[in-house]
């Protein structure tokens, strides 16, 4: 079916940070804003963090504590249309009067009518599990969101409902009190008019098994970065406990590998994601004040402290947490075959020694590369990418977050590498940007 | 809209939801029920599964209006849930939101204790009577909402004064741009080629003062500074000292530009001791002015004074590029000149800084890392030459270069008359000296104070767009209130009861917004400042300062209560 | 299938490593596969010979068999991965029209010839490989190794440097291990397998006896660590090296290691039947026969 | 004495006092991950730890509470910058009158929990009804 909503208004694209934060502020100066988010709820790439600067006592801030109210506003408000499960079909038009057709996919479960109790996780007969990803870990076919996503309604994966796959099963909707679960639910077309677009389509991570030599996905106790944000985070599979994925004893060293697939010529993602040395110290960090008698290990190429606050919580890092930092990017990892523990081959080029290192767990830090639905929308759009599939700016200088197309503004990592709180500003200056375009089109100038 | 009425004794109606099973499953509902008709003054107790559906705030609506109770207890989720759509339906069905308590018998209860169910529900009961305990006491409360003017004092006339100026301005309010210079344009005027870019900065810059000159709506003081800032959030009465007099301006949100400073390494690697050592900033102006001379040797080192253990801690985040821009801006002057940079950790992170990294080696440019546990010497070498001699980390071996220029680079610095501006507009300083935003991650560009803003180097080194971004981001945040004209401010505000107060002025040191005036021998707080955390309460010991919302004995009510 | 290729033998194969020439020419023939001797090549000339003194003239002489190669116009088949990786890097270097490029032509305009660069440059793994294709192989084979663990060497040149030579991933190949596989063997993963047999185009191994020896002895460990049965080699020079380390080894301690080094033609050859004498495995330093007891 | 029998029989009853920004979510937090604890506790929201006064603390003990948490955001992370530090200072103070009055101090406890941490809360409140259930009942009640 097709529907047609009339309302002028802003339209955000991705339901990330920097999505949120820019639909908040456009909300606030009162328009209304449709935001579309691929995913079956709002909150990005962040719910997947833990939080634990708090627990570093640094001049640093959490980077989720101060998010998740965000995200619950941004449910709530009044002024802010979401639309979960959609995907961009189509864009035309130019500023001023975009024409955006949105394919809401079903969710299959009434978001008004469900209550969250569980009861049909509980009954669901399938169970996904994926030794190798700590993140998704264990679920149900029809499994909860994670933590701190938003709506807190349950999610069917369709790939592996025995209902989708064969027809067979419909425990869940049978158990659920409030009927809220129905199998017909279908495509929908929404048409959405806006006069300007925001880009926050964030990022996506580069799969660090591409780097055949570090062995992810060939040696269970190699793991990302994610995987172990949620570890230490109090939801994740372990309550917050660091394991080997191995045997699950808790590792006695662990080594940080940065610049897994970036800062290389290689891959040809010769940019630096801007992000991973402090998240590394962070996480670092974390694992001493759990464990002091874990021997942490960093493996760096430069350490990028450039922000507010971080060669502070660096200094205390290395200085009073005594994580080792050993500057050189290494070469292989073998696993050994009888304890599972790790060999890590290496050149410090501080000292030009050749070195081997052993540790029970290595953490990667992979490249955090550009969303690949950036190339579709530049299509519609008409932008220009780079050749990574960032966004570019016509002057990267004086308009740091406008595109080569009037009307259409980017912020967060789609623009290029960045952090959390630069996403978050950019976001607000976006919105800013728009209200002033907005309102000098209406005053009939520019 | 007919609001309570407290001659007669309190009549409570309590909306219980289970939720479904969520609640219903562990705790004994009806018992609750039972247990909550036993409170004094309640009128009746409501059990419903999903209050926060559309039906359900129906309902509530109804029942409200059919009742006639004054006061509302849900209990139920977690207020952090729908606890604000809640309180607006009962605004809505004649009960101040000030009248509502909720008992949190989901997350608090059922689902922490779903392992012992019997005492989830004595649990229950007992914060259920206490939210009806803490009615009570309520009383009504009427948030205070303020008039915003639509006019915005901007503190500093650099390239991030300017654009947030642009940006409300083009908004149709109106901007009072302040600059202690002569002349608007900040750092920018000092500098010669923009990275990146590699375009003049006049190219970026001329365009912006030219704009924000003609601007209808931005009035520009020049060899202006700020002395005094009265009133509050809204409506702030800015007292400005310019060409010797005083101009007075009424604005309704501030923003702060005021930039940073730039270090002078003195005595550092012979700086203001040998010829031949500068500054990126003074070698920026000789460039500025194509007064290079040919040159064989030039080395630049990196974090002059910057990244220290004691003193400048911080990373200074963009010398890094300024480095290699002057660095290739040299090379494409003088092809067959060999320039060093001298670096510790090169900071050019992110895509674009990295790429302009990679080209600037292609150049030929060459980067020698060296370790704070080492650091290069400089020494004057004869004929106007300066010797380097540094340890190359990466190497493991000392190298002389026989340099005819040697450059460095310097951390931006908090401006001097931060602390002044601090005082002043009673913003917070961060450890490193620049101004402390509200929260870095989410909030970079705001204040804990309501309606004060800043952008800029002034809130920590930045590049030029990274500046731009947060003078937009900025005048967003101001634009908001102004575009909404009236701004509430939740009533649960401090008020001083001036029979009690003894004036020791102990909660004026307390207070983190600095809402507290002193005057004729009593506190007084400005509602439109205080931001209800109580600590003045705490601390009172004539017991003086009230919270609304969260007074004493709504407080001990509940202690009480949930001791029973 | 009529497949042919200049051999370019090697200095190594041709003056100490016989047997590897001798098991390559076998097992091509058998693949009926042609392969012509070139009177006119020379030495394939290492960066790190004349080139540490004239980059031009070392380059010049490189190319020089390129040239020589053209008038033929069939592929160059090398056996040996420096010879493979210098001819190469030679091709690399000739195509980027710089001066150095300029230097180079006029050198061999000197002495006649015009680089053109026409022929392809293979390695006898990369023939078997690429041109004639593990599928095709598998189907040759009569005698299917089974049992057999293999402990791939690849050797340095066949795969870096990644900026010309693509033969396959330059941190973590896999087509020797296919190759060995075909063979009815199983490779087996060591860490060192892609390590540094620190012979090519060198006279480390004679300055640096120690550092050689070192080297040669971490492969060995890295192959038992695995269980592996034999080493396997695509080049006479790693051969030499690490045949040579464990006599040396053992002239040293007294122990040795007795793990037979194979190249690769050899491990092929046994599979499609051939005689192991033929391959030239009788002139082997470490005997083979406990393995091949094995495999009979 | 059958003090054993005592303690086994004996249900202590806290007080938490928590900061609305981040202790309470964090109680929140630790029903929605079903991170179970004593339900020994029952929680009061204030907007800041240092709303707490000494007072309610004192009439907590008065009213028959055996322990008291007050429970606030870390210490740079307090929304209204210090307040948590203020109730720090005032637990100080209050342990040492404790003392005076033979009060174990042990009974008042100040702790840092963020909106994120549902499980450091509820680990609070299970030690601390370990602890008190070992101390025993407090007596104060007139």
């Amino acid at each position: 079916m097709i529907r047609l909503e009339k309302v002028s208004s802003v339209t955000v694209i991705g339901g990330g940070v920097a999505g949120i934060q820019a639909a908040l502020e456009l909300a606030n100066l009162g328009m209304l804003v449709y935001l579309v988010e691929e995913n079956p709820s709002i909150g990005g790439r962040i719910i997947e963090l833990n939080c634990s600067s708090c627990r570093l006592e640094v001049p640093m801030d959490c980077s989720i504590c101060p998010v998740i109210p965000k995200i619950v506003e941004c449910y709530h408000h009044p002024n802010i249309k979401i639309l979960t499960n959609a995907e961009i079909m189509g864009i035309s038009g130019s500023a001023g009067n975009f024409q955006i057709n949105v394919l809401k996919k079903p969710r299959f479960i009434n978001e008004d009518k469900c209550t969250a109790c569980g009861a049909c996780t509980e009954k669901c007969p399938v169970e996904i599990f994926d030794a190798f990803n700590m993140v998704k870990g264990r679920k149900k076919a029809i499994h909860f969101p994670l933590p701190q996503a938003f709506p807190q309604v349950p999610v069917i994966d369709r790939e592996n409902c025995l209902h989708f796959r064969s027809g067979t099963c419909e425990k869940c909707s049978e158990v659920c009190p409030t009927t809220a679960i129905n199998f017909n639910d279908e495509d929908m077309i929404i048409g959405v008019k806006s006069e300007a677009i925001i880009l926050a389509t964030g990022l996506s991570l580069f799969d660090p098994s591409g780097i055949r030599e570090y062995g992810y996905k060939r040696y269970k106790n190699v793991i990302t970065i994610l995987d172990l944000e949620q570890m230490t985070s109090i939801h994740g599979p372990t309550g917050g406990k660091i394991v080997r994925i191995s045997d699950k004893k808790e590792p006695k060293s662990i080594a940080f590998i940065q610049c897994v697939g970036s800062r290389s010529r290689r891959t040809n993602n010769n940019f630096c994601s801007g992000v991973c040395c402090m998240y590394t110290a962070k996480d670092a960090a974390l694992v001493k004040i759990l464990k002091p008698e874990t021997e942490v290990y960093v493996f760096y190429i430069d350490l990028r402290v450039f922000g507010k606050g971080y060669q502070e919580l660096f200094n205390k890092v290395r200085n009073s947490l005594g994580v080792k930092y050993i500057r050189g990017r290494p070469g292989g990892i073998w696993e050994d075959p009888k304890t599972r523990d790790l060999i890590i081959s290496f050149e410090n080029t501080l000292t030009q020694r050749v070195e081997k290192l052993r540790v029970d767990m290595v953490v990667l830090s992979p490249a955090l590369l550009p969303h690949p639905n950036n190339r579709k929308l530049a299509e519609f759009l008409g932008l220009e990418l780079d050749e990574h599939g960032f966004f570019k700016s016509p002057n990267p200088v004086s308009q740091p977050f406008d595109t080569t197309i009037k009307g259409v503004f980017t912020c967060g990592y789609c623009r290029g590498p960045r952090g959390i709180s630069e996403s978050a500003t950019q976001a607000s200056a976006a919105a800013g940007r728009v209200t002033e375009t907005i309102t000098l089109a209406k005053m009939g100038r520019n | 809209m007919s609001e309570a009425n407290l001659n007669q004794e309190p009549r409570i109606g309590i909306f219980l939801c289970d939720c479904g099973t969520n609640i219903s499953s562990i705790i004994d509902v009806p018992q609750v029920i039972e247990a909550s008709k036993g409170i004094s003054g309640v009128k009746f107790v409501e059990r419903d599964s999903s209050l926060c559906s559309s039906a359900g705030t129906k309902k509530i609506r109804e029942t409200i209006e059919r009742s006639g109770v004054d006061r509302v207890v849900f209990a139920g989720c977690s207020p952090k849930n729908y606890g604000s759509l809640f309180e607006s339906v009962c605004q809505k069905a004649g009960i101040n939101r000030y009248l509502v308590a909720f008992a949190n018998i989901r997350e608090q209860c059922a689902w922490a204790h779903q392992d012992r169910p019997k005492e989830a529900t004595i649990k229950a009961i007992n914060t259920v009577q206490m939210a009806a305990a803490r009615l009570q006491k309520s009383e009504p409360l009427q948030e205070l909402e303020i008039e915003v003017h639509p006019s915005t004092l901007i503190i500093g006339g650099g390239i991030s004064g300017m654009t947030a100026a642009l940006c409300l301005a083009n908004q149709g309010f109106s901007v009072l741009l302040v600059e202690r210079e002569p002349d608007i344009g900040g750092m920018l005027n000092k500098l010669y080629k923009l990275y990146l870019t590699n375009q003049e900065v006049s190219e970026i810059l001329n365009p912006v003062i030219q704009s924000v000159r003609n601007h209808k709506n931005i009035r520009i003081l020049t060899s202006a500074s700020v002395r005094e800032v009265e009133g509050y959030f809204g409506d702030f009465e800015v007292t400005i000292s310019v060409n010797g007099g005083t101009e007075k301006f009424r604005a309704g949100t501030i923003i702060l530009a005021t930039g940073a400073g730039t270090f002078e390494p003195f005595g550092m690697y012979g700086y203001g001791k040998h010829e031949g050592v500068v500054t990126q900033l003074e070698l920026e102006q000789i460039l500025k002015q194509g007064k290079l001379k040919h040159l064989e040797k030039v080395v630049m080192i990196q974090c002059v004074g910057a990244r220290e253990e004691k003193g400048l801690t911080y990373c200074s985040r963009i010398c890094c590029m300024v480095a290699i821009k002057n660095a290739t801006l040299i090379k494409k002057l003088y092809p067959d000149c060999e320039v060093y940079i001298i670096y510790r950790d090169l900071q050019t992170y992110g895509k674009e800084n990295e790429e302009y990294q990679s080209k600037a080696r292609e150049l030929g440019i060459r980067f020698i890392e060296y370790t704070p546990e080492r650091r290069p010497e400089v020494f004057p070498n004869g004929n106007g030459k300066v010797g380097v001699r540094v340890y190359h980390a990466l190497l493991g071996e000392t190298l002389t270069i026989n340099s005819d220029l040697v450059v460095l680079s310097t951390p931006l610095i908090p401006n001097a008359d931060g602390k002044e501006i601090a005082k002043i507009l009673k913003v917070p300083l961060g450890p490193d000296g620049f101004f402390k935003e509200a929260y870095m991650e989410m909030r970079s560009t705001a204040f804990g104070v309501n309606g004060i803003y800043v952008c800029g180097t002034a809130q920590g080194p930045k590049s030029i767009d990274e500046s731009i971004t947060q003078a937009y981001a900025a005048a967003a945040l101001a634009a908001i209130p102004m575009q909404q004209k009236k701004v509430k401010i939740p009533a649960m505000t401090a008020e001083v009861n001036e029979e009690l107060c003894i004036g020791c002025q102990l909660c004026l040191d307390l207070c983190p917004v600095h809402a507290i005036t002193f005057a004729e021998g009593k506190s007084m707080v400005i509602e439109a400042i205080c931001r209800g955390c109580g600590t003045c309460a705490a601390a009172c010991p004539s017991k003086a300062i009230a919270v609304k919302g969260f007074k004493d004995e709504q407080i001990l009510a509940e202690v009480e209560a949930a001791l029973k | 299938m009529n497949l042919e290729y200049s051999l370019f033998p090697g200095c190594v194969s041709s003056a100490r490593e016989f047997s590897c020439e001798i098991s390559a020419r076998k097992v091509f023939e058998v693949l009926n596969v042609e392969l012509y001797d070139v009177e006119d090549f020379t030495c394939c000339m290492p960066a790190c010979l004349v080139h540490s003194f004239d980059y031009a003239t070392g380059l010049a002489l490189t190319s020089r068999n390129l040239c020589v190669a053209d008038e033929f116009d069939r592929d160059i088949l090398t056996l040996c991965v420096s010879c493979y990786g210098n001819l190469w890097r030679a091709k690399k270097l000739m195509s980027e029209n710089g001066d150095l490029r300029r230097r180079v032509d006029e050198l061999l305009a000197s002495i006649g010839r015009s680089y053109q660069g026409k022929v392809g440059i293979k390695h006898s793994i990369t023939a078997l490989y690429e041109d004639i294709g593990p599928k095709n192989l598998k189907n040759q084979v009569s005698k299917p190794l089974r049992g057999i663990k293999a402990a791939p060497f690849y050797g340095c040149h066949l795969i870096r440097p990644r900026e010309y030579l693509f033969f396959d991933d330059a941190e973590f190949p896999e087509k020797l291990d296919e190759l060995i596989n075909v063979t009815g063997a199983t490779s087996v993963l060591h860490r060192e397998r892609t390590g540094c047999c620190i012979g090519c185009g060198s006279f480390f191994g004679e300055v640096a006896e120690e550092a050689a020896l070192r080297l040669s002895v971490d492969i060995l460990e890295s192959a038992l660590e695995a269980k592996a049965d034999c080493v396997v080699v695509t080049c006479p020079y790693c051969f030499l090296q690490i045949e040579m380390g464990q006599l040396l080894f053992k002239r040293r301690t007294g122990e040795s290691y007795n793990v037979p080094v194979l190249n690769y033609t050899d491990l092929l050859g046994l599979a499609l039947g051939i005689e192991p004498r033929e391959l030239g495995m009788n002139i082997h330093k470490i005997d083979p026969s406990p393995l091949l007891e094995k495999i009979k | 004495m059958e003090e054993g029998e005592e303690t086994r029989k004996f249900e202590p009853k806290i007080l938490a006092f928590t900061c609305n920004w981040s202790s309470y979510s964090s109680a929140d937090q630790a029903g929605i991950s079903r991170t179970f604890y004593p339900p020994n506790v029952q929680i009061i929201r204030v907007m800041c730890a240092g709303r707490v006064d000494p007072l309610f603390v004192v009439k907590a003990f008065l009213n028959g509470a055996d322990g008291v948490i007050i429970a606030g955001c870390h210490p740079n992370y307090c929304r209204y910058s210090g307040g948590n530090r203020q109730a720090e200072i005032r637990v100080k103070f209050l342990k040492m009158l404790m003392e005076e009055i033979g009060v174990d101090p042990a009974r008042l406890r100040i702790e840092w929990i963020s909106a994120m941490e549902g499980g450091r809360f509820a680990q609070v409140v299970q030690e601390m009804v370990g602890e008190l259930k070992k101390m025993g009942p407090l007596l104060l009640r007139k």
